[in-house]
């Protein structure tokens, strides 16, 4: 990419976000949580998996600004160094379903017939379960590891992936370009894998970000019933849950941070969405 | 004419593309049960049984067998209607399912409408607008609706309006201690209530379902509200809606008779597929406001390998899914004249 | 009053209604001063205790709806509270009970006015039916009469209406007590038959939805996952009838939200609350709190002997020197318990048990041991815990994955799904290092021994295999307690628990109890069910 | 002169977009008197639609009258309140669209469509609406309008829907219609029904029009006075005679000059003193390169004899250096037609020679990897659709090089300057994606990217139909050079007569499927034989043929296209 390029990109950027004043603070907070998520453990005042038992359960202060939890462990210091767990765990899954969904969607759009056939029913057998129950289950089965969470998130996603990619290869197989590449002698799988796969990366842009959000929701809702990540490892899910029945005792900084924290990162993913259509769409640009 | 067949037809269709569905998730159900960690036969034997009384129930349990041939069984016990028995909470799967699905139906009924009723006013609303800061806001709202956690929302609005506020009722189910559940007609307690003209238990109920359903409906605000927003932005830019402009229709005519019927349409298929999440949702928010539906049954359930109650629940939300879908399709076919007309 | 609160929410809602609702409603359920409102976080799947499958929570309907012959009479504990008395055996439906002088036949005369609910009286001939029943049918019923030595029909005799007699191959201390249990109910025969099947000859599918006592209370209804309503039985002729008319069971699985209900006065009681919950329930005076000491129940930090480390009682030592006791007694129980660390002595002085072992938190020690052993640089151990244990083993294990990190060994944790547990933890035996929390029913130390340190018992999750101790707890198992050499051996017993650690004891748990002001009578019984019968609500 | 219905006066239109704002319009002045009908003409951006929908005040939020005043029947459009617009709209003033089936209402009946419209006027009320408006629909001459009253858009014709489009507006009988490309995308003997229609019935009620199009050739053919507008002005207003006979500014002579007439040859589409005007040379034509014997394609149907056949029994020949046009309207096949003979489609039976060797036997799916695939090639209808739309003009045009050819590097870098060269496409547009490149500049890379691989048949699919007319007239003229220069041969596929005979020699009539006339260009245009080229060829619109500067035909033609 020449300077030149860059230049242009970067004004792009720009003008997304002037014109959109959302997109820009989703921009703003996915800067903080990817600075919390790179550098998270080295900027923590404390150690997120050191207890102390005097000084369990203290409020927000000065030393603590998040309060302690019933270990004396340090919210705060758990609630930053949990960004990155959450976000890796989110991103594999999404990652994973994007891959493998999309390219399930592609070929079931373009060649259609019994490849799409059998993936349309599939996809509508793993839809007909309430997803999130589907994802207790598979985490149930095979036990709850981080890549498992991953696993189940990922599997609860492909459909959405594979439908959209389905939709938009389907609406460009006899587009004059699809048929122009033939022409010039590109086989189907060249003619699917680069011409019409990446044009429908803009519309999939928003579906990744949304699904971003959905997937840590996800994990958390796990962890919350008990299927997540494993203690004491700092995640949001389960500081949550295991913040929840503080709530009544009135030590509320226990649920109440790591639940802001979930919901402003599923929040910046969700706004982030359109903005980054805007941005990858080059008819955006001019 | 051939316009009824046609769309019977499509209907037809429908129903047949469902059954390969139904067979791979009575597949998936069985296959994910057998899974499952955990042994009934030692939970079944309860605390303190002998290796002998567990092998022994294993056996009657019909567990010592080669899975293709408890599949099997699984699937002569369908054919007959069978769905067996919980381990969990003693009683056959299809009692338990019949009693539950009410609740789970109409908590989440409820969640939709609260949602349809928030959501679509601001998706057009944001429509109109495009790009201004209502849209902005709109936008900014339902963003944070889905973005929260519902079991969070949950503990977050039973603390603040149960235990501080005192505003609502206890966190305790479908209805208060004080009142007796109404008459089973539908199953739907405030319906029922209604029907038996129990205006106190309807409202006793009513009031038990905001919070959880405000809690979940939080949650599909998006979602609908997205749609709306993209399907009315599409339909406004449509030229027969210049047309109708150009003809001199009222703006009101031209929003709702003329582009909200043609935006719906999307919605609707939406609305399917928010369904379905909000039944996933629902596990958790019966969790937190104890309401005995068929999603937290299906969490206890898996908890303690429960495989009938499993697969009894997994059955019954495809077939569930199955109906709305059809439902859907029905719906569309009496909005969308075109249906089933192309070719 | 408890209802005031919810009143006022009702009316907030629905402005101008307020009384109304209440009397329109109120015919539904009787009046509230003699209703009691329980709320428990665990589903109640059985009305049957025999029934395979049925799960604890289950077993207060055996307790409230049915009658053993024999009851235990209850005493008053330092602390005010109410508690049933082991050493004091009582008649429940038997009037009066002989020994025979071996030991080996026990009569019992059933009590002339006792009647089922249905109005047939209660015959030696009910009473042989349903031991027949509890030892025929297998799982934990036919398990727990095998502690008190009943294992076949042919012990039970119905030698007149009204007269019951057991044959014991052996005598036992452990079998009159071993009748107060939930399991050795008895059950109405003459309905249950009526609703037998060739398939199903004991009926189970009946009793389990339809129970059919004589019992203090009835059950009036009962949703699955919901609720459960005891009505009281008026004619009930086994003791004292009880004050209270109604009680509904409530099914609420949110732990916080028991605790707001109860906290806020809605409900009378709850059963089995977290320490944490009840320390500061107790400290907020909203809410009486009742903390009874789990008789023969420990929490302890199990090594599996299975597993190459855990073999060198060096490593076993230093654990149990590593282990954070006081933290743990802090911060996972919340002081409520009794500690069972810091023992005077490795050679026990009284037959007293649960007591403390002679351990407490020393690193220095803890790491000289290591360095002895034959694992010196330490190793990596997965430490598993029940999730439905979490609300106490979660901080627990926090605590000890810390501190067994500072002698060099590294472990992690592994939470398990509650059905799991016993598969994997007591059935298989395969957790490495893990929590446990057995309690035995009958209070006496060589009841514990038995399932938790002889080889093969459920409890023994340890894999400990200790010749001497099996041969101590044969011995004693049986024996008399005012036996000469029982002491000796149940000393014998705890010192070599003591010098091996298969079992490190963190401290001995409390069952905690919350309810509301005006309302009284609870006792504590080794079931840790609730036991309705005995409570009482204040007017106001 | 009396007052006009209409005063446009001094007219500016801006519009908001990310590059700040821009003028849509400029001064733009158009008066329309009672009764008349006035052609506003010009080439798409010139800002003619622009200025109907400133008239109607359905501007998109964008846009806004930033200048000037619009004045209908003494009322202040630009200034009046929402609410008098809404009377006005539909009551006073009438518009219709172009893609008549989009602008009604997809689940409404069109007798619904034509109720509201009346019921919001006051001129029905609920009990005689449906009678009113079969009378409405009767008047726009639809055939039993009864039961087409219950008729939903997608269940009648283009053309149907146009008259349903004409009812809606005219339902309230308006003093003005505004006619926004009321005819694009309908086949030409639609076009001609629709547009009398259009000026039998503001004849008939005294109605006036203004008739906005890009075709000179309708607007001579319907208007009394034409305005040419060019990059948001005004350059020319005269009386449709006047215009044609003198035309004065010389956008307006150029504009003239690039519509096709009867007799124009291709070079003269460009102005004399073009250096890219071409005259085809009159080689004969070689050995034959493509036979097409009994062609049949059926498409299924959703049930058995439901089947549709779209090309049935065609043969034809196509010889080395020739040009053949195949002309037809909307659904004859033609498409389906060269899909085949480009083998994008198999056909159902039949056989494809290409040089001699049925390639047609050979399944579509596995001809990418066969030798004739670089000698085939096509340049599609519409060059936005046919460029892809995340690849630069380099990358397009490299494509079948790289695929076909193997060549890579640097010669590639070559080779594709070269190409851009010849279809006169500057280097420093190659690195540009198509929605940054103009129409022209788009149907030259489409064009660059076929011939890159020099093929011996060159389909050309409408290749001119989505461009203006002055563009046209420049890639026509390049086709024929490039023909000369690569020795190609072409089939050029068109719905318009007109446009094919500048380019073919020969030419293909067809008409469902099957072939109805063929003959020599000169000979089917001076006497069609079939009935069916008659109708075509009757129902082109030209304007007149004579411009002052390219003198040479009678008033006769002028005659003849004026005639309805």
């Amino acid at each position: 990419m020449s300077l030149s390029s860059v230049k242009n990109f970067t004004r792009h950027a720009r003008y997304v976000m002037t014109e959109n004043p959302v997109t820009a603070l989703a921009a703003l907070l996915f800067l903080f949580i990817v600075i919390a998520a790179v550098a998270g453990p080295a900027l923590v005042p404390y150690d997120p998996m050191a207890t102390n038992g005097g000084r369990a359960l203290q409020p927000p202060s000065w030393n603590h600004w998040f309060g302690t939890d019933h270990l004396g462990r340090d919210v705060f210091s758990r609630v930053v160094v949990a960004t990155r767990l959450d976000l890796m765990i989110s991103l594999a899954a999404v990652a994973l379903a994007f891959v493998i969904g999309s390219a399930m969607g592609a070929v079931a759009g373009y060649f259609g017939g019994w490849a799409d056939r059998i993936t349309g029913r599939l996809l509508d057998t793993i839809m007909a379960f309430p997803l999130f129950v589907l994802a207790m289950g598979v985490v149930a089965a095979a036990g709850n590891t981080i890549e498992n969470i991953v696993y189940a998130t990922a599997i609860i996603n492909l459909p959405f992936y594979a439908r959209m990619a389905r939709a938009e290869v389907n609406i460009r197989r006899n587009a004059g370009f699809v048929q122009a590449a033939r022409l010039s002698g590109n086989g189907d799988w060249r003619i699917l894998a680069q011409h019409i796969f990446p044009n429908t990366l803009p519309p999939m842009m928003v579906q990744i970000s949304l699904n971003m959000g959905w997937a840590i929701l996800n994990a958390a809702g796990l962890s919350f019933i008990g299927l997540g990540v494993r203690p004491p490892t700092p995640e949001w899910g389960i500081m949550v849950a295991e913040g929840a029945n503080f709530i009544v005792s009135g030590e509320w900084w226990l649920a109440f941070f790591p639940g802001v924290a979930l919901m402003l990162a599923v929040f910046t993913f969700n706004l982030l969405g359109d903005g980054l259509r805007d941005l990858v769409d080059p008819q955006r640009r001019t | 004419m051939v316009r009824v067949p046609k769309r019977l037809r499509l209907v037809g269709y429908r129903l047949l593309q469902a059954i390969p569905v139904l067979i791979g998730i009575v597949v998936v159900s069985f296959l994910l049960t057998r899974a499952l960690p955990g042994d009934p036969a030692v939970y079944f034997a309860g605390p303190a049984a002998s290796a002998e009384s567990i092998e022994q129930i294993r056996v009657s349990m019909g567990l010592d067998r080669s899975l293709p041939v408890q599949f099997l069984a699984y699937v002569g016990d369908l054919l007959r209607g069978e769905l067996g028995q919980s381990i969990s909470t003693g009683q056959p799967v299809l009692t338990e399912l019949t009693r539950r699905l009410p609740a789970s139906l109409e908590l989440t009924g409820f969640a939709l409408l609260f949602s349809i009723a928030v959501a679509m006013p601001l998706g057009i609303l944001a429509a109109t607008r495009p790009n201004s800061w209502i849209d902005h806001l709109c936008r900014f709202v339902v963003t944070a609706g889905v973005s929260l956690p519902t079991f969070f929302t949950g503990l977050a609005l039973v603390y603040l309006f149960y235990f501080l506020l005192g505003w609502s009722p206890a966190p305790m189910g479908r209805l208060d201690i004080l009142y007796l559940s109404p008459p089973h007609v539908t199953g739907f307690y405030v319906i029922d209530a209604l029907i038996d003209a129990d205006f106190e238990t309807a409202r006793a109920a009513l009031a038990q379902l905001i919070l959880p359903a405000v809690t979940l409906g939080l949650f599909t605000l998006a979602p609908i509200a997205r749609m709306t927003r993209a399907a009315m932005l599409q339909v406004l830019e449509g030229d027969f809606i210049r047309t109708a402009r150009a003809a001199g229709l009222s703006s009101n005519k031209v929003l709702y008779s003329y582009a909200l019927r043609n935006a719906i349409l999307p919605v609707i298929t939406t609305l399917g597929m928010v369904f379905s999440f909000a039944l996933g949702a629902n596990v958790l928010v019966e969790k937190v406001f104890a309401w005995p539906g068929i999603g937290s049954y299906a969490v206890e359930a898996l908890v303690v390998s429960d495989y009938a109650a499993v697969q009894g629940f997994v059955l019954s939300m495809a077939l569930l899914f199955v109906i709305l879908n059809l439902l859907i399709d029905v719906t569309y076919t009496l909005v969308d004249p075109r249906l089933g007309m192309e070719d | 009053m408890y209802r005031r609160d919810f009143l006022k929410g009702i009316s907030a809602l629905s402005v101008g209604v307020g009384a109304l609702t209440f009397l329109k409603s109120m015919p539904a359920m009787a009046a509230r001063n003699d209703t009691l409102v329980v709320v428990t976080g665990t589903t109640i799947n059985s009305l049957d205790i025999h029934r395979s499958g049925t799960n604890r929570p289950s077993y207060q309907v055996a307790v409230n709806c049915y009658d053993r012959l024999l009851t235990f009479g209850h005493k008053q504990l330092e602390d005010g509270s109410l508690s049933y008395d082991y050493d004091n055996l009582q008649p429940e439906l038997a009037e009066s009970w002989e020994v025979s002088g071996d030991g080996r036949v026990l009569t019992f005369k059933i009590r002339d006015n006792a009647r089922f609910w249905d109005g047939k009286p209660v015959t030696a001939e009910d009473v042989k039916w349903s031991f027949d029943r509890a030892v025929t049918l297998g799982g934990f019923p036919t398990a727990q009469m095998a502690a008190g030595s009943l294992e076949e029909p042919e012990q039970f005799e119905a030698v007149d209406d009204k007269t019951f007699r057991i044959h014991l191959p052996h005598s036992s201390k452990l079998t009159l007590p071993d009748l107060t249990t939930p399991v050795a109910i008895v059950i109405n025969s003459q309905a249950a038959k009526a609703h037998a099947t060739e398939q199903d000859p004991w009926a189970t599918e009946y009793l389990h939805r339809t129970p059919a006592g004589s019992g203090a209370f009835k059950v009036e209804r009962w949703d699955s996952g919901q609720q459960l309503v005891y009505s009281r039985n008026d004619d009930w002729a086994c003791g004292p009838v009880p004050k209270i008319q109604r009680v509904i069971i409530r099914e609420i699985p949110s732990q916080s939200t028991r605790r707001a209900l109860i906290e806020r006065g809605d409900v009378h009681f709850s059963q089995n609350i977290p320490a944490k919950d009840a320390r500061e329930l107790e400290a907020g005076g909203k809410a009486k709190v009742v903390s009874t000491p789990i008789e023969n129940c420990l929490h302890v930090l199990c090594t599996n002997l299975n597993f190459e480390p855990f073999q060198d009682k060096k490593v076993r030592q230093a654990i149990a020197y590593a282990v954070p006791y006081e933290a743990i007694f802090n911060n996972a129980a919340y002081g409520r318990g009794v500690p069972m660390w810091g023992g005077d002595s490795a050679k026990p002085e009284s037959i007293t048990w649960p007591q403390p072992f002679p351990y407490s938190q020393d690193l220095e020690k803890a790491r000289a041991l290591m360095a002895e052993s034959s694992h010196a640089d330490g190793f990596s151990v997965p430490l598993s815990f029940d999730l439905g244990q979490a609300d106490w083993a979660e901080p627990t294990a926090l605590l000890i994955q810390e501190a067994l990190g500072k002698i060099g060994i590294k472990v992690s944790l592994n939470k398990v799904p509650g059905a799991n547990w016993r598969t994997v933890a007591l059935v298989e035996k395969s957790l490495p290092l893990h929590l446990e929390n057995f309690g035995g029913w009958l209070n006496t130390p060589d009841y514990y021994f038995y399932w938790a340190y002889v080889k093969g018992n459920l409890f023994n999750s340890s894999n400990y295999d200790n010749k001497e101790i099996a041969e101590l707890v044969d011995e004693t198992l049986f024996m008399a307690q005012d036996d000469p050499s029982y002491a000796p051996k149940i000393r014998r017993m705890i010192e070599i628990a003591i010098d091996d650690v298969p079992r490190i004891p963190l401290y001995q748990p409390s069952l905690n109890v919350a309810m509301q002001q005006n309302t009284g009578g609870y006792e504590y019984w080794y079931h840790r069910q609730l036991d309705v019968r005995p409570l009482t609500l204040k007017q106001d | 002169m009396s007052i006009p219905l209409l005063d446009i006066k001094a007219l500016t239109v801006e519009f908001g977009t990310r590059r700040g704002v821009v003028d849509a319009v400029r001064q733009v002045s158009v008066t329309v008197a009672k009764g008349e009908t006035v052609g506003i003409v010009g080439e798409s951006g010139s800002g003619k639609s622009v200025t109907s929908y400133a008239v109607m005040r359905i501007l998109d939020r964008a846009g806004r009258i930033a200048g000037g005043s619009i004045v209908f029947g003494g009322i202040n459009v630009g200034k009046a309140d929402e609410r008098t617009m809404r009377d006005l709209r539909g009551r006073e003033m009438s518009m219709i669209f172009q893609n008549p089936r989009a602008a009604l209402n997809p689940i409404r009946s069109v007798g619904r469509q034509i109720e509201d419209v009346l019921i919001e006027h006051s001129l029905a009320t609920r009990a005689d609406a449906r009678e009113k408006a079969i009378d409405v629909l009767k008047a726009v001459r639809i055939n039993d309008p009864e039961s087409r009253y219950h008729a939903y858009p997608f269940e009648l014709s283009g053309g149907m829907c146009q008259r349903v489009v004409i009812a809606v507006a005219l339902a309230c009988r308006p003093r003005l219609l505004i006619a926004d490309e009321p005819t694009t995308g309908l086949d030409v003997t639609t076009q001609k029904a629709v547009m009398d229609l259009i000026r039998e019935l503001t004849a008939e009620r005294n109605m006036s029009t203004l008739l906005i199009t890009h075709d000179l050739g309708l607007a001579a053919a319907y208007c009394d006075r034409i305005v040419v507008m060019e990059k948001g002005r005004v350059v020319e207003e005269a009386d449709t005679a006047t215009l044609f006979a003198n035309p004065r500014h010389p956008y307006t002579r150029r504009l003239l000059q690039a519509t096709p007439r009867l007799d124009s040859k291709v070079a003269d589409l460009l102005p004399e003193e073009d250096s890219r005007r071409r005259t085809p040379s009159t080689r004969p034509p070689g050995e034959t390169l493509l036979q097409i014997q009994d062609l049949v394609k059926v498409f299924p149907g959703k049930d058995k004899g439901d089947e549709y056949r779209a090309v049935d029994g065609l043969s034809f020949e196509v010889r080395s250096g020739e040009s053949l046009g195949l002309v037809g309207e909307s659904g004859c096949g033609k498409s389906t037609t060269s899909s085949m003979i480009m083998r994008l489609l198999d056909p159902t039976s039949g056989h494809i020679l290409f040089n001699g060797e049925d390639i047609g036997a050979v399944p579509g799916k596995r001809f990418a990897g066969h030798s004739a695939r670089a000698s085939l090639q096509m340049v599609f209808q519409d060059p936005t659709d046919s460029l892809n739309p995340r690849w630069s003009a380099r990358r397009s045009i490299s494509d079948p090089l790289m695929r076909l050819a193997s060549v890579g590097g640097s010669a590639l870098r070559a080779k594709v300057e070269a190409v851009a060269e010849m279809v006169g496409l500057p280097d420093h547009l190659l690195d540009r994606f198509p929605h940054q490149l103009s129409g022209g500049q788009k149907a030259r890379v489409g064009i660059a990217r076929a011939i890159a691989l020099e093929p011996k048949l060159l389909i050309l699919d409408e290749p001119t139909a989505a461009l203006d007319v002055s563009v046209q007239a420049v890639v026509l003229n390049l086709l024929v050079e490039l023909r000369e220069r690569l020795g190609m041969s072409y089939l050029f596929i068109s719905h318009d007569l007109n446009v094919v005979r500048l380019l073919c020699e020969r030419v293909l009539v067809m008409k469902a499927g099957r072939i109805v006339e063929q003959g020599s260009a000169e000979h089917l245009l001076d006497r069609p034989e079939h009935p069916y080229t008659r109708e075509l060829l009757a129902a082109i619109p030209h304007p007149p043929s004579s411009p002052p500067r390219v003198s040479s035909e009678s008033e006769d033609s002028v005659i003849a296209a004026r005639w309805p």
